[in-house]
């Protein structure tokens, strides 16, 4: 056990739906500090997703967002976002919680909402929120009201491409830009790594394309002339992109050798402001792209238009001077701050065979050279070149182009081990060139020292070599010639570094290149730096590219003194987003790269490659798989003004103390593909329940219209199949998922508001409308909006080809087969515990039940397996939204149960300036104009807003701000009401409903009354909505804010009002639910007095023996008693009523008469747990005969082992008895758990047993379902009856015979029963109305009591300080009881944990003047805060209950009731502005 | 009638007598022929002066108001355990027991501070039209002749069906009993016309728009702000009518027409579920404004949105202090 | 309760013969950005077919 | 209201005065999601729907509103 002392004053949420939402503002409300722990970006859950709520049919976002707000700007709710938890270590009251923490990439302090990174953002995945039914970029928020309401970027890590590329481009990046269009984008981005894109989209070997993803589904992307179309468009552009050049840094650099390693290395330096000057030993820059490769593939003028760019951007390039040569490497040294060497291979290297002197022997890279440089050479009819390399293709393609019939290639190996560019053979091949394979040379053969041909041998292939080709063995004895007028040896260079001196010591490697560092290719002498193929031999462009680069970035840290190496080595393999399913891809051709015809370009150097149309490029890039999602093409970063997106943002270790841990993860949707014979996924106009919640949403893919997927028409038709997932043991889920009878009932409700055509059909085996209000809900949807419900399930859809219409086969309940069109179908999907269930579990060190939802107590749903760590929601099995709140609040109260003595330790309130001396300083405004980036300023002319508000009458300052809610502007904005002694202020920028408070709080601070603030929305309102007409929004600009003055002058600093509070509590009631609540109190430490108006406690529990769970009810009531008494802080009332109840929250006063006389007590909150009754029922010979009894006197039958339940052969159950009938149409939720309990009882005391239970629909919710199952496995026996053709029961003499129409052999039945027991229902008890009255509360039409909101507060009133639990709330089972009454506890403690209450602000005010107590102000007031003082005939408003919701004033003739913060005088004035 | 003066004078001088009530409010004969102006009686032997005829036009229930919350006001002056309470009898015709059930609804005096003598009502005598029956003759002498009036003025003598003369609200009236007395004098009224009740109002709404402005602004031009409708209402009771307050200033007190147009209408939408059809506005009025054809709209609107008439029962609730999930939403706009 | 005041004041205003679609009631939930827009577009589209309001007007 | 737009085609001045919770975030969110309206509509924000005094809406007709929108 950990001490009070040391235990943790903070509670973990893990998961943030609206169970882990509820439970966090309890906990926070209640003096403990909250971690609210989220695995996706933001909070909300799936209630965000949905249309609207039954059974009243409230938008789901509309009740949602407030809560979300909240618990968002809740100074003791911390929100972390993308964190998994890993494990929790240590005990109940100190744990120790380590969690994982995901990259976002964007910066939540620096994010403002805006979104203008989404809008730049090329990238299009499915909206997770819209259930794919939309798209959403890869910089996204969930949905507009998320909280937190910044953005945050999807990646799954590096995409190959990117990482597979030497230089690093975002190769997925620029592929994506071209694909939505944004050339110049993609052109910029390229440039960002690469200088070369008109080079490399040529003659680039592309590995990016090697590792293309796309290369599994058929073939990869066609990378490099993706990046040839946007080079070539900028090559054609009157400006050219030339990269900013920072400011001059004064500092010269040499760079030795004009190839791609030395201008890369030169293009980043100048780029970064260095002065550069490159010397090249020959007439022409560009190296071996100059004079290797051919024009054919590289033509000149394009390279050198490339290499212009680098000299635009300040590089010196001096030709013809060779270094160590002209200019000596010594010099170079002392001149220049650093030295750059990138001169490349030079040499040829040797075939070492007899004869390679002879004349008509050249090698291949003096060949090019010679070409390139523009000599003609003809090397006669038949020309042999020796190699497999893009050297050996250049020369024996060349050879052809420079007029030789006869050119072939001798090559050792076979074509599948040619290193050369495999589009390079098919080019050459093409062009008529052969090949002989598996030959080489031995000797030149010649007369008189000139080649006449070249003698070689057969060779084999043997065991891979180092490079993992083949080893090539020579066959002995096959030598044969082959005659050649010429001879190209093309197998290689070397480097030539004669240039640099011995002295210089810089050091060199075995191959005889520079030996430097290979990360920061710096040589082991400072400021000397080298890099490409005289580092490396002779590679590839990129590799040259890259090295440059690289070389960039170490000259320019070296010459600030940095480390030249720290942080730069990076596994590009680590984090490879390789991992993705390709297999469902759709097959897309790769686009056919256009080229001259062979015969058009043999025998000439015009470019074979012709370059891809626009159409073509687009088409092409649009079949990239966005491997990484992210595509890092940094559009996000230029887009964004606050600077707030981080692309190396990276994982994160956190470790946190808790005191406890409330699990509350939510579900998992089924996934509907499993269920292969509805067709999801392949049908286009089937689609999923939730998905059709989404089509409904006004905020949906389709703005709320009912539409087919397939034609966006409007179905006529709508079929819902129920139990997709649910109740079917053939997919494993064997348990009823609660909600989809209640959802599919609203879905088609609202679908008919939406398309008043609509005719819809559910398909169900019972409807389970089992909670308040729900079956009314049912009859509404039957007899007013004509739903069909038909109790059949389908067996299968099939898909009609034409119009993509669904057929649908299913069997009546008689047994006939019907065939039924609809235009679209709806899959009830039911709720499965969540994915990481198992991880979760194992992280909190819990235990899961046999479907992987959460092991709960018995004795109390919320109790996981572990001490400490609790569960609420649909983790602990399947349910509806306000069982999911009871059950956070109940967490809530547990967790806070143990912590009970160190709230407030780790909550934190602000110390704030005392406010400043207002006096005789009348309205002095003060408005800052908000830019929000360009989110205002790019619409709105702020600067002249800013000027027409200096003309406002009382303002003595107006500014504009780039973002007035970063946290700097706030600093300034304090400065400001100081120095200006502002007296009011008025920021016009985005929504009073997301900034006000913050606005509000920066006043504050600075010593002003927070409500001599107010706001001019010119954002959301304004420039957003009125993007095309500036001129007019910046007039609306003027006059939003000139209103918002207007109104200011007259604001009037407030305070609001405060009360003490009593810490008692009184329970009406002293059942299971009161008992309950009184001994959660105590844990919490506070003092309640129960009212119960029987002689004992127990309520209605007292008469229970057992759950259908199996929880032994006498032994649990009689230790809940025990507890009771010996607890100090309870005091029990028992054969007491209340005789009167004065006051309001936190102050009440209540006189009760008890048998020893009238007692009186305080107390600051009421629980009202008045409970229920049975229904007493003269139906079916009850009362009438000894046979007939209700489901309780069974129990207790069986329980106590009473002849007559045990001698009983034959025992019928009648469901429904007095519910769901005109006069009480509701469900009594209970009865069929019950009728289940004491079936499978009496089939455990004798299997024989003939049970039947006659029943209506079959309500086991959740995971009762499996007893449900089991009763019918044991061969309990199930007749349904519908509520015109009730069952009727006869007694012949000792006998009871019951008389029913069984709709499945659709024919009346007769059987004689033993027993037979009526499961009766719930009534309300009758005295709450009286209750009611007292406390000023209402009750609904069937008499329970009626909460403040159906779903998100069903343990409190509207008035506040006043809650409910247990049957007064509505027929409930006994653990809902307990669920509930610790709920009401939790509630109770956001306001006995405080020593005062604090009311709102803005709230109603009487002017006891114009008064003349009429009443209507009271009579309208929903919270009753108004009402009459009768002896001062005058009106009062109670601050504290007072919510500002201003009905109060408006119903008041005489204007005598007011509202601060909106009076009457600030809201005319407003008007007289517009 | 006479018969109906005698019981009336009885029972109030045994309720003054009795002490039932602390002041009796009723009708006596006016100074001018064929009239009768209120009268205040606390002495039980001037129960003697007291009239019920056609002549009685004004709604006592204003009176009883005024009495009680004076009263009220001079009791705060007084120790609490000293404050005595003030009872005030009335002779109420249907449309004052109307107000009278107003004023219960609206809490502005108790059940028990209010003595209700029902009367039988056939309808009063509309001063204006009486006028104009004589052309707007002089009226020197007058007596009633069972269903005539006989009518001397400076030219001569005349006779005129009472009918004629009787106030519009008067001949459609549907309460011409009292709802709610305490004392009931003579016997039950014959119904008068209460079918016919907003033919006027029907006609009214079938003008086109520009003809029912013109005359709504013809109305309006003639008032001269001197809020003698305000003061005659039984239901303007306001301690300070909205026309007086500042801070907010709601309308302009100068000439402008359209501050004239925006009082008469606000104070016309302030009586939403709470005109009686008493007439005494428009009884009043120096100017002779049409204000029962606005009135009569704001009737029979609420009693078609739901179904209330104000003041007809003491159980209905003030029709805006409640709604019905059977609201019509006809007159919200979906685009 | 609001709804019935603006409901007979409609009426009301109707009746004295200032033009019903000056005045426009209607609701709007806090996911409706859509119906917003098109409120706003159709009510604008109703004043301006009524032309520039002239009664009750107070000139200045 | 925007005078150096007179010479421009008329459009109507239109009050809107809407509730904080419903109509108020509705506009809201027509922002957020940049769907265009004209721009002749001023916004009045109040809690509720019910703090509305109809004399809000005479006024603004006598102020000179060509039309005013209730919205809650």
């Amino acid at each position: 056990m950990i001490k009070d002392s040391e235990k943790i004053g903070a509670v973990m949420v893990v998961g943030s739906g609206i169970a882990g939402i509820q439970a966090s503002l309890d906990l926070a409300n209640s003096g403990l500090k909250v971690y609210l722990v989220e695995k996706d970006i933001s909070i909300g859950g799936v209630m965000a997703q949905l249309d609207k709520t039954f059974p009243t049919n409230d938008c789901s976002a509309c009740i949602l967002s407030p809560k979300l707000v909240e618990v968002g700007r809740h100074p003791n709710v911390e929100i972390l976002t993308r964190r998994t938890v890993e494990s929790v270590e240590g005990e109940a009251g100190k744990f120790k919680v380590r969690m994982t923490k995901a990259p976002r990439f964007i910066d939540l302090d620096k994010c403002t909402g805006c979104g203008d990174c989404a809008k730049v953002c090329p990238i299009n995945v499915p909206s997770e929120f819209n259930e794919g039914l939309s798209e959403r970029q890869a910089t996204y928020r969930k949905f507009p009201q998320a909280i937190p309401s910044g953005f945050a970027i999807d990646k799954l890590g590096t995409s190959p491409c990117k990482a597979a590329c030497p230089t690093h481009i975002s190769v997925q990046g620029y592929v994506a830009l071209i694909a939505t269009g944004k050339y110049k984008e993609a052109l910029k981005l390229i440039k960002k790594d690469n200088p070369f894109p008109i080079v490399c989209g040529r003659v680039c070997n592309h590995p990016c394309e090697t590792a293309c993803m796309r290369g599994k589904v058929e073939e990869p992307i066609d990378i490099m002339h993706l990046k040839r179309f946007v080079a070539d468009l900028d090559l054609k552009d009157e400006t050219r992109y030339i990269p900013e050049k920072k400011e001059s840094k004064g500092k010269k650099i040499a760079v030795v050798g004009a190839g791609p390693a030395g201008l890369t290395c030169a293009y980043f330096l100048a780029a970064e402001g260095y002065d550069v000057e490159v010397f090249e030993s020959l007439p022409v820059a560009g190296g071996w792209l100059a004079v290797g490769i051919p024009e054919y593939r590289l033509p000149k003028d394009v390279l050198r238009a490339e290499i212009k760019v680098i000299e635009d951007l300040g590089v010196k390039i001096h030709l013809n001077k060779a270094i160590g040569k002209d200019i000596p490497f010594e010099k170079l040294q002392k001149e220049y701050d650093a030295v750059f060497i990138g001169c490349g291979t030079v040499n040829s290297s040797k075939l070492n065979i007899p004869g390679e002197d002879m004349q008509g022997v050249i090698h291949g890279v003096d060949y090019l050279k010679r070409v390139n440089l523009g000599e003609k050479v003809f090397l006669g009819d038949k020309v042999a070149v020796v190699g497999g390399g893009n050297v050996a293709m250049d020369a024996v393609r060349t050879a052809v182009r420079t007029g030789s019939k006869d050119v072939f290639i001798l090559y050792r190996r076979s074509r599948a081990e040619m290193p050369a560019a495999p589009e390079e053979i098919e080019e050459a091949l093409e062009e008529g060139i052969k090949m002989e394979f598996l030959a080489a040379p031995k000797r030149v053969v010649g007369e008189n020292g000139k080649v006449t041909g070249v003698e070689c041998t057969r060779m084999e292939l043997g065991e891979p070599d180092a490079s993992g080709r083949r080893r090539p063995v020579e066959i002995k004895g096959s030598e044969f010639i082959v005659p050649c007028d010429a001879l190209i040896p093309a197998i290689g260079q070397e480097a030539d570094l004669d240039f640099v001196p011995k002295e210089s010591g810089i050091a060199i490697s075995k191959w005889k290149n520079f030996d430097v560092d290979p990360v920061t290719f710096a040589s082991n002498v400072p400021g000397v730096f080298a890099g490409g193929d005289v580092v490396t031999g002779p590679q590839t462009v990129v590799k040259a590219v890259y090295a440059g680069k690289e070389a960039a970035v170490s000259i320019d840290r070296y010459l600030k003194g940095e480390d030249v190496k720290a942080g730069r080595e990076k596994d590009w393999t680590k984090d490879l987003a390789d991992k993705a399913d390709v297999s469902k891809v759709e097959k897309v051709a790769r686009a056919k790269y256009p080229h001259l015809k062979p015969e058009m370009r043999r025998t000439n150097f015009q470019e074979v490659g012709v370059g891809f149309s626009e159409e073509e490029a687009v088409a092409e890039a649009k079949r990239c798989l966005a491997c990484g999602i992210c595509s890092e093409c940094y559009q996000c970063v230029d887009a964004c003004i606050a600077k707030a997106v981080i692309h190396d943002d990276t994982f994160e270790e956190e470790i946190i103390e808790v005191g406890a841990v409330i699990a509350a993860p939510g579900f998992e949707v089924f996934d509907a593909g499993l269920r292969g014979e509805y067709g999801f996924g392949l049908y286009k106009n089937v689609v999923t329940s939730i998905q059709f919640e989404r089509i409904l949403s006004a905020s949906g893919p389709y703005f709320g219209h009912v539409q087919r997927i397939s034609d966006g028409k409007e179905p006529k038709k709508l079929a819902f199949i129920q139990c997709v997932g649910s109740r079917d043991t053939s997919c494993g889920n064997s348990w009823c998922s609660s909600v989809c009878c209640m959802y599919a009932t609203k879905e088609a409700i609202i679908g008919k508001e939406h398309a008043k055509g609509l005719e819809p059909t559910i398909f169900f085996m019972d409807i389970r409308a089992h909670g308040k209000d729900f079956d009314r809900f049912v009859n509404r949807a039957k007899d007013e909006y004509g739903i069909r419900y038909v109790r059949s399930m389908p067996s299968t859809i099939k898909e009609l080809q034409q119009s993509k219409n669904l057929l649908l086969k299913y069997v009546q309940e008689d047994g006939s087969l019907i065939e039924e069109e609809f235009d679209m179908v709806v899959l009830s999907v039911g709720l499965c515990p969540p994915k990481e269930a198992g991880k979760l579990a194992g992280a909190l060190g819990i235990d899961l039940e046999e479907h992987g939802f959460c092991k709960t107590a018995m004795e109390n749903p919320v109790e996981t397996s572990r001490d400490g760590v609790f569960v609420c929601g649909a983790f602990g099995g399947p349910k509806d939204i306000p069982e999911t709140v009871m059950e956070a609040s109940s967490a809530a109260a547990c967790a806070s149960g143990i912590l009970a003595t160190r709230r407030g330790t780790m909550t934190k309130e602000e110390d704030l300036p005392l406010e400043s001396d207002l006096r005789g300083l009348g309205p002095r405004t003060g408005v800052f104009v908000c830019h929000c980036g360009i989110n205002i300023g790019g619409v709105v002319n702020v600067p002249e807003v800013v000027e027409y508000c200096k003309t406002l009458p009382n303002v003595v300052f107006a500014t504009d701000n780039l973002f007035t809610c970063s946290q700097d502007t706030a600093v300034k904005m304090g400065e400001v009401i100081k120095e200006q002694n502002l007296t009011r202020v008025v920021v016009a920028s985005c929504s009073p409903r997301t900034h006000e408070g913050l606005f509000q709080e920066n006043c504050e601070k600075a010593g002003l009354n927070r409500y001599l603030f107010e706001m001019a929305n010119i954002r959301d309102q304004n420039s957003w909505v009125h993007m095309h007409e500036p001129l007019e929004a910046t007039e609306k600009a003027k006059d939003l804010v000139r209103m918002a003055v207007a109104k200011a002058q007259f604001l009037k600093p407030l305070k609001p009002g405060q009360l003490t509070v009593n810490h008692a509590t009184m329970i009406i009631g002293g059942g299971l639910a009161g008992i309950t609540a009184a001994l959660s109190l105590a844990d919490q430490g506070y003092e309640s007095y129960i009212v119960e108006k029987e002689p004992v406690l127990g309520g209605n529990y007292r008469h229970l023996y057992f759950t259908l769970e199996g929880l032994d009810t006498r032994k649990h009531l009689s230790g809940l008693l025990e507890k009771v008494k010996a607890s100090k802080l309870i005091h029990a009332y028992t054969a007491a009523t209340i005789k009167k109840i004065e006051g309001f929250i936190g102050n009440y006063k209540t006189t009760i008469a008890t048998k020893d006389g009238d007692e009186q007590f305080e107390h600051g909150v009421v629980i009202v747990a008045a409970g229920g009754y049975e229904f007493d029922t003269k139906e079916y010979l009850h009362g009438q005969s000894s046979q007939v009894i209700t489901q309780r006197e069974l129990e207790k039958l069986i329980a106590e082992k009473d002849d007559r339940a045990a001698k009983a052969n034959s025992i019928t159950m009648i469901q429904c008895v007095g519910s769901r009938i005109p006069e009480r149409p509701y469900c009594s939720r209970y009865c069929c758990s019950e009728a289940m309990k004491n079936a499978l009882k009496l089939k455990e005391m004798d299997p024989a047993k003939d049970v039947t239970i006659i029943y209506r629909d079959i309500r086991t919710f959740g995971l009762k379902e499996d007893f449900y199952k089991k009763a019918r496995e044991l061969n309990v026996k199930f007749i349904r009856y519908d509520e015109d053709r009730k069952p009727e029961v006869i007694q012949e003499g000792g006998k009871l015979s019951i008389r029913i129409f069984d709709p499945i052999m659709n024919a009346p039945v007769e059987f004689k029963t033993d027993l037979l027991a009526l499961s009766v229902g719930t009534v309300p008890n009758p005295e709450n109305a009286e209750i009611g009255q007292m406390l000023k509360v209402p009750t609904n039409q069937d008499g329970f009591f009626l909460e403040a909101h159906v779903k998100l507060r069903p343990v409190d009133f509207a008035t506040d300080g006043v809650f409910m639990c247990g049957m007064s709330h509505a027929p409930k089972l006994s653990d809902d009881s307990i669920v509930q009454a610790n709920a009401a506890v939790s509630r109770a403690c956001t306001i006995l944990t405080k020593d005062f209450i604090e009311a709102e602000g803005k709230t109603a005010y009487v002017n006891k003047e114009r008064c003349a107590a009429c009443g209507l102000c009271e009579e309208n007031c929903p919270f009753s805060a108004i009402s009459v003082n009768i002896a001062e005939a005058c009106a009062e408003v109670n601050t504290v209950l007072c919510k500002g919701c201003g009905v109060c004033t408006a119903s008041c003739r005489m204007n005598a009731v007011d509202l601060n913060g909106f009076t009457n005088e600030e809201e005319l004035e407003q008007i007289y502005n517009i | 009638m006479e018969n109906i003066d005698k019981k009336l004078r009885e029972e109030a001088k045994r309720l003054l007598e009795e002490k039932r009530v602390d002041v009796l409010i009723g009708y006596e004969t006016g100074t001018l022929p064929l009239t009768a102006t209120p009268c205040f009686i606390t002495n039980p032997e001037d129960a003697e002066k007291l009239v019920w005829n056609a002549f009685c036009t004004q709604n006592l229930a204003k009176f009883v108001h005024d009495l009680v919350s004076q009263h009220r006001e001079s009791q705060k002056r007084v120790k609490p355990e000293d404050r005595k309470k003030k009872v005030v009898g009335v002779v109420a015709r249907g449309c004052t027991t109307r107000s009278i059930i107003l004023h219960l609804q609206e809490r502005q005096y108790g059940r028990d501070e209010v003595v209700i003598i029902g009367v039988p009502c056939t309808g009063y005598v509309d001063r204006k039209r009486l006028s104009a029956l004589v052309n707007g003759e002089d009226i020197q002498e007058g007596a009633r002749e069972g269903d005539q009036l006989v009518v001397k003025t400076t030219v001569g003598e005349k006779k005129i069906t009472i009918k004629d003369a009787l106030a519009g609200n008067c001949l459609t009236c549907r309460f011409n009993n009292p709802i709610l007395s305490d004392v009931m004098i003579g016997e039950q009224a014959p119904p008068m016309n209460p079918d016919q009740e907003y033919v006027e109002i029907e006609a009214f709404e079938n003008l086109p728009t520009e003809e029912r402005w013109a005359y709504f602004t013809k109305e309006m031009d003639k008032c001269i702000r001197c809020y003698a409708c305000r003061q005659a209402c039984p239901s303007c009771y306001c301690k300070t009518c909205f026309v007086e307050q500042s801070q907010p200033q709601w309308v302009g007190l100068g000439e402008d027409t359209t501050d004239t147009q925006v009082f008469q209408l606000m104070r016309l939408f302030h009586m939403v579920g709470r005109c009686v059809d008493c007439g005494s506005c428009s009884s009043v009025c120096p100017m002779g404004v049409d204000l029962r054809k606005f009135l009569k709209k704001i009737d029979k609107d609420v009693f078609e949105l739901f179904e209330n008439r104000a003041g007809s029962s003491m159980e209905d609730a003030p029709p805006l202090s409640r709604f019905n999930e059977h609201d019509k939403e006809d007159f919200t706009f979906n685009p | 309760m609001a709804r019935r005041k603006f409901a007979t004041l409609k009426r009301f205003l109707n009746y004295i013969g200032l033009e019903g679609d000056r005045t426009i009631f209607t609701w709007i939930s806090a996911s409706e950005g859509e119906r917003f827009a098109n409120v706003i577009k159709g009510v604008t589209a109703k004043v301006r077919a009524l032309g520039p309001a002239a009664k009750l007007v107070k000139k200045l | 209201m925007a005078e150096n737009l007179a010479n421009k085609e008329w459009v109507p001045k239109i009050v809107a005065i809407v509730c904080n919770w419903c109509t108020y975030a509705g506009a809201d969110l027509a922002g957020i999601s940049r769907i265009q309206y004209p721009p002749n509509v001023r916004i009045i924000r109040v809690p509720c729907t019910g703090r509305i005094n109809p004399f809000y809406i005479v006024k603004a007709l006598q102020t000179g509103a060509d039309g005013v929108l209730v919205s809650g």
